[in-house]
């Protein structure tokens, strides 16, 4: 991956997206559904962000990407995968448009793509920390992507606990990672759904009661969490009145973008704008901000 | 501005027409329909600028116009999805008669859209046009410049700089562009003797006093800053605010966008870049409904916040030039004098 | 605009719009103004911003009747006795013109006399509007020494259309706010050139400048210019020939007054020599730039009829609904891209100039009816615009001095301008009335065609959004428009919301007696509760699947304001009648 | 018919928005033959400097690629791109041959409130002298 794609001329237009196929769908839920990406073109040298590990880790967990969809335009996708892994994934939410199309679109089908965009969660800054990733729906995305960076290089974190809630069991999804990773032994993940169903045995409340049972140790520990707004606001508060520091308290944002570049202004928030300051924020920063998140 | 020359008024046509011979003149025009804008001048005998009126277009219509053909795109039947840059020529152009406002906008464009080789366009042509600036001796109606250290006078910044002395142009000799229009027709120039520099001082000293109303700028951004603002002001404003963009797409420094496809048919279609405007409701509405922006009271608030508080964070300066275009043009009465007037409560 | 016609004599804005802005009351009647004629509401902020006072006449809660000192918010089709009951107030307190009355008009007895037995209490009961709010609108009204009434299709679009202009024309002329400056009757035209299009006689009864085809020597004059005469007898209107037939009309007196002007079209009876039954269907339709399909009442009966048709040729810029049905599809040529004229709501006909070229082959109306024409065996030669117009100047007296080189440069003229001379004129009626005397036309209350029932409980009102135009086949295709403005929504109360456990933004189905709908809920206290709103640019949700045919007697403009609807939750079928 | 003097620069072309009946006069922003920016005129009567939302967003949709390019005839119940002179004889000849079968009251010509004066004139000329119907209307009430 990387920021430009070259014109003849060697010039560089920022945005001209590049081509990529939808190799693998995954259906994670009625609703979710993840792709996954094979770019086509060569993609020539990233500004900087690449990495010494080679191959496609010019990007790094919690940034994203602007996805063109044919006939719909563009919208900003966070990256699901991790540099650590060999294939590039999209896990998308049927909400509007664009994403409606995007859940049309058969294997084979392309895709256009421009980024990676954003700061991404600050990795090097959690060696060594507990860290507790909470996740609603479809905000298990970003963090998945932190997840499998983590599981690649054990031996730089601590232990990993995931709670992730959705809706209905029906709702629940990155089923297959999340077996993958119980079974791995190397993360403790929780579930929970807000209602019930015929046959779900599982925890059944907010993700915020899961929460509250566990005793996170808050000197040693840092949360990511990404989810709704009221979740997220009501996860701040609650791992902060834990005594969490709120340099340790990391969440992504969600807003609308148009170019990824610090230009639109359309993820304007007090004099930042999300593209580029964000979307990665600790719960420090944002007291900072007047968001809505926070409410 | 160091080296100073004088342009006597009777060589200005023929120093255009000289120098549309090179460039893409544009300088501002007034037509049939007593309109003043500035558009290209391709005769400047036949055709002669108009000094006297502010023209309604700043030079944000040239160098990020509002709407642009970013590519068109295709489908093969194989799902291949390919994107086109249309042909693009930028001819080298020289723009003349900039009032300090919008010189002072096209150097906040500058600070917006050249660091970081993120946008191609602006760049293109901003490396492709020399500006030569204009001083106002007297403001326009509805100008308030001076209350934002915009104007009326230009130190630097532009190619060339002009200050009416009445028989003659002071020419004041900015970037490098305009040293090379010196040194490439020097016969139009002569050296200015220091009086005429002083009265230049004069002229700019009479100007500030030209203004005919008081507009306390300092006041609502200290207000803005200190988010001691009376209340209500915001509420007032969204009830006025008829949603028409007009006050952003006037603006010469706002520079909202947004990126659309317009599809042909199944196979075709193609992306425009699009001027935007913050205080339009979807502007920050997400897909699944969510608004980060409450659509009625905070309609307005971004837009007078980024002119008259972020940017001063950021830049130094507000990014309002105080040009004035908007006022006056707003359907309810919500522009920007208006907000300025109620912060100053 | 028929309500005008019979009591001015001309069915036209009396002022221009920079007017509204120096007068001391504003009237505004059924319009939406901010959203539908945004030129207008700033003269209106403007004018209220130097202390005028604004009185709005509207059922809906709008942003205009937010804006308002008054808000008087009427029943639904209750005009008639509100304007009424102002002017037995104005009478009362002898706040009428009695100079301008005598001098200028005619009819005021039998006006006076109804007046005299009108019963107030009567008239609240029929509109809701109370007393002492009805009292304080009348003398704000009534003392003010310039006053504008401004009126749009929430005051023509009923049964009773044409008498609720009367009666708004009555209120003007009984206090004298006629024949000034910055006073007057104000019609806001709802499309860029509705106004050209009446005038230039794109109408079935009237030939170019309101000239009747009835009228002998009017057609004598065409046809010394065209070599054919026009027939003798109206043609059909809109409605009868996209429905097939000719629409209801509402039931009982709409007006005591006998109506002098010419019929506007109508069928009429088959008593010419001549003339053809009337029951005999339209067979063929050519449309050049209108989408019936989308714009026009009960569409299901527009769709079966146009089935019917043998022969359906179009000619538009987009694809729209109605095009995707035509055996021929001409592409036209869109404004930037062609020479001509607009007629503006006051009158003001403005110059358009091409700026580049139409797309591909497409070619302006102009060319194409040209082109048909020689095809026909009748040769338009025309060179330009310019040219038509030419013709238009010499046969339409009220254009009489219209020329494009004196546009050109300029502002547009204000008809009527009789010869090359004459500076045009911005405001109608000084010194005479076009008819002579200004008529007073007695109307009584008329209940609308439909009403609530057990089946059918709630009204439905029709209208325009901000954000889009007409049936959206120009502005449905802007990103920014459709992002602002991208889903059918219905306005409900959130009265009767809750009564159906409806929550906002949920998706809804709307049934009236001619088809159901579906919308997403959007509760609002703009409409009172009994009362939905939506609006009709929508091709996924063809709102006017429920309107009704029911149309004004004289003027033939249907009922889009009210119909009877039920309203049900979109997901289920429960509360679903059989 | 549309001759435009092509010798100097149209960079600014006055005209008048389409929309509402306020009839707003405005400069369309062209760059060679593409429309690039619209611009209200400031001492025009109605617009005085500034449009509505719609208006604003004019060249959005001027140049549309979804603009009708060619004449279009239905064959095998679909539309199909046609000559111009395919289009026009066809339907001439169809309003030619209902007007014969069936007399020109069976023909009906719907006129537009958003067409220019002199379509419209030219319209109703056309239905009254070439078709010889009065059955002409279109939809000022709508």
């Amino acid at each position: 991956m990387t920021i430009d794609k070259i014109r003849p001329g060697g010039v560089i237009d920022p945005y001209l997206p590049v081509r990529a196929r939808i190799s693998r769908i995954i259906e994670e839920n009625p609703r979710i559904r993840t792709l996954v990406l094979e770019p086509l073109e060569e993609l020539p040298a990233a500004n900087g962000a690449r990495s010494t590990a080679g191959r496609s880790s010019a990007y790094q967990p919690g940034q994203f990407v602007m996805v063109s969809v044919p006939h719909c335009g563009e919208a900003p996708i966070s990256l699901a995968s991790s540099p650590h892994e060999p294939e590039l994934r999209l896990s998308v939410l049927k909400v509007g448009l664009l994403t409606e199309a995007l859940h049309r679109l058969p294997v084979g089908a392309e895709v256009g793509l421009r980024g990676p965009y954003g700061r991404p969660f600050p990795l090097a800054d959690l060696h060594g920390r507990r860290l507790l990733f909470i996740a609603g729906g479809i905000g298990l995305a970003p963090l998945r992507s932190v997840l499998e960076s983590c599981l690649a290089e054990p031996e730089k974190f601590g232990p990993l606990t995931l709670l992730y809630g959705s809706r209905t069991p029906a709702d629940l999804a990155f089923g297959e990672d999340l077996a993958r990773w119980q079974q791995s032994g190397r993360v403790d993940c929780r579930l929970t759904v807000d209602q019930g169903a015929p046959g779900w045995t599982g925890a059944v409340g907010l993700v915020t009661e899961l929460l509250a049972e566990l005793e996170p140790a808050p000197e040693q520990t840092s949360v990511l969490i990404c989810g709704p707004p009221p979740m997220i606001r009501a996860v701040c508060r609650q791992t902060a009145a834990t005594g969490i520091a709120p340099e340790q308290i990391i969440t992504t944002l969600e807003r609308q973008m148009k170019c990824g570049l610090g230009l639109c202004r359309h993820c304007h928030l007090d004099h930042h704008l999300v593209c580029v300051d964000g979307p990665v924020y600790t719960l420090a920063q944002l007291q900072q901000l007047e968001i809505m998140e926070l409410g | 501005m160091s080296d100073q020359y004088l342009l006597s008024r009777d060589h200005l046509a023929p120093l255009l027409r000289r120098l549309a011979k090179e460039y893409r003149l544009v300088a501002p025009v007034r037509n049939d329909h007593g309109d003043t804008m500035f558009q290209e001048i391709a005769n400047p005998v036949a055709t002669v600028p108009d000094l006297e009126s502010q023209p309604q277009n700043s030079l944000k219509d040239f160098l990020f116009p509002q709407q642009e053909h970013l590519y068109d795109y295709r489908l093969d039947d194989a799902g291949g999805y390919h994107f086109q840059p249309p042909a693009t020529t930028t001819p080298p152009t020289l723009f003349f008669g900039v009032r300090p406002c919008d010189l002072n906008a096209v150097l906040y464009l500058d600070v917006v859209f050249l660091p970081g080789r993120r946008e191609l366009s602006y760049r293109r042509r901003r490396e492709n046009s020399l500006l030569i600036g204009l001083n106002c001796n007297q403001p326009f109606a509805d100008c308030f410049c001076a209350a934002v250290n915009a104007g009326p006078f230009l130190e630097e910044g532009s190619d060339l700089q002009l200050t009416d002395l009445g028989r003659d142009f002071l020419v004041e000799v900015g970037r490098a562009g305009g040293a090379e229009i010196i040194r490439r027709w020097p016969h139009f120039f002569r050296s200015a003797p220091a009086e005429e520099r002083n009265r230049r001082f004069q002229l700019y000293l009479e100007a500030r006093g030209g203004f005919s109303r008081q507009v306390h700028a300092d006041q609502a951004i200290k207000r803005l800053a200190a988010d001691t603002l009376p209340s209500g002001v915001w509420e007032e404003l969204a009830t006025r605010c008829q949603d028409c963009n007009g006050c952003a797409y006037l603006c010469p420094t706002c520079t909202c966008f947004t990126i659309v496809d317009q599809p042909q048919d199944q196979h075709h279609g193609r992306r425009l870049r699009l001027w935007d405007a913050c205080t339009a409701t979807g502007f920050t509405a997400m897909a699944g409904g969510h608004n980060p922006v409450q659509p009625g009271k905070d309609k307005l608030r971004q837009r007078f916040r980024h002119k008259l508080e972020l940017d001063v964070k950021k830049h130094g300066r507000p990014s309002c030039m105080g040009c004035g275009r908007c006022v006056g043009a707003c359907f309810g009465g919500a522009d920007i004098l208006h907000f300025i007037n109620l912060a100053g409560r | 605009m028929a309500g005008l016609a019979t009591t001015f004599g001309s069915g036209a804005m009396t002022n221009s719009i920079n007017e509204i802005e120096a007068a001391e009351v504003i009237l505004v009647s059924g319009s939406n103004t901010t959203e539908a004629h945004p030129q207008v509401a700033r003269r209106i902020y403007a004018a209220k911003d130097r202390g005028a006072k604004l009185i709005v006449i509207d059922p809906r809660r709008t942003a205009i009747a937010r804006l308002a000192d008054l808000h008087l918010a009427l029943k639904p089709g209750s005009d008639i006795p509100l304007i009424n009951g102002l002017m037995k107030v104005i009478l009362d307190e002898n706040l009428a013109d009695d100079l301008f009355i005598e001098l200028r008009t005619e009819n005021f007895f039998a006006l006076r006399d109804y007046l005299y037995r009108l019963d107030l209490a009567e008239v609240y009961r029929q509109t809701g509007v109370a007393p002492e709010e009805l009292r304080r609108a009348a003398l704000l009204y009534g003392r003010a020494g310039k006053a504008v009434i401004c009126y749009c299709l929430g005051v023509t679009q009923h049964v009773c259309g044409t008498a609720n202009v009367e009666v708004l024309a009555n209120l003007a002329m009984l206090t004298g706010n006629v024949e000034k400056e910055d006073a007057g009757v104000d019609p806001l035209r709802g499309q860029n050139n509705v106004q050209g299009a009446c005038d230039m006689g794109a109408l079935p009864g009237m030939l170019p400048g309101y000239q009747p085809v009835t009228d002998p020597e009017a057609r004598q004059r065409f046809a010394a210019a065209w070599g054919v005469e026009p027939p003798a007898w109206p043609g059909r209107t809109l409605l009868a020939m996209t429905h097939g037939r000719e629409p209801d009309s509402g039931d009982g007196p709409v007006s005591k007054s006998d109506s002098p002007a010419a019929k506007p079209g109508g069928a009429g009876g088959a008593d010419q020599p001549g003339q053809p039954d009337p029951a005999s269907g339209i067979r063929a339709l050519l449309i050049m730039g209108e989408n019936p399909l989308l714009s026009d009442p009960d569409l299901n009966g527009v769709a079966e009829n146009f089935r019917r048709l043998d022969f359906l040729a179009v000619s538009d810029i987009f694809l729209t609904e109605t095009a995707a049905q035509a055996d021929v599809v001409f592409p036209a040529a869109c404004f930037a891209e062609k020479d001509g004229c607009f007629t503006n709501t006051e009158r003001r006909v403005q110059l358009i100039s091409r700026a580049v070229a139409p797309p591909g082959q497409a070619k302006s109306d102009l060319e194409i009816i040209a082109a048909l024409s020689q095809q026909l065996g009748y040769p338009m030669d025309y060179q330009s615009a310019a040219e038509v117009m030419e013709e238009i100047a010499l046969l339409t007296p009220i254009y009489g001095g219209i020329y494009h080189d004196r546009l050109a440069g300029g502002w547009g003229l204000q008809w009527p301008c009789w010869d090359r001379q004459h500076p045009g004129t911005p405001y109608l009626h000084k010194y005479y009335f076009t008819r002579g005397r200004g008529r007073f036309a007695v109307a009584e209350h008329q209940p609308p065609a439909e009403s609530t029932d057990a089946d059918y409980p709630l009204l439905l009102n029709t209208g325009r959004v901000y954000h889009h135009y007409h049936t959206g086949s120009m502005t449905r295709h802007s990103a920014i428009l459709n992002r602002e403005c991208r889903h059918p929504l219905l306005q409900i109360n959130p009265a009767d919301a809750r009564a159906r456990q409806i929550a906002g933004g949920e998706a809804v189905r709307l049934i009236s007696r001619r088809g159901e709908v579906e919308f997403k809920a959007e509760l609002s206290q703009q409409v009172p509760p009994g009362m939905v709103y939506g609006n009709f640019h929508f091709a996924e949700a063809p709102i006017n699947q429920l309107t009704t045919t029911a149309s004004d007697r004289r003027a033939r403009c249907p009922e889009y304001k009210i119909c009877a609807v039920r309203l049900e939750k979109a997901g289920g079928d429960e509360g679903r009648r059989p | 018919m549309n001759a435009v003097p092509r010798d100097r620069v149209r960079e600014n072309v006055f005209t008048i928005c389409p929309y509402c009946g306020c009839g707003c006069g405005l400069y369309l922003r062209c760059e060679g033959d593409q429309v690039v920016g619209v611009l209200p005129s400031r001492h025009h009567p109605v617009s005085r400097g500034n449009l509505c939302v719609k208006g604003w967003q004019l060249p959005e949709v001027i140049q549309h690629p979804a603009r009708l390019t060619s004449p279009l005839r239905r064959k095998n119940g679909r539309l199909e791109p046609v000559s111009w002179d395919e289009a026009l004889a066809y339907c001439a000849a169809e309003l030619g041959r209902i007007g014969a079968e069936h007399g020109p009251e069976a023909l009906g010509v719907l006129a537009s409130a958003k067409c220019t004066c002199e379509e419209n004139y030219l319209l109703q000329k056309f239905a009254r002298a070439v078709l010889k119907t009065n059955n002409i209307d279109h939809c000022a009430r709508l």
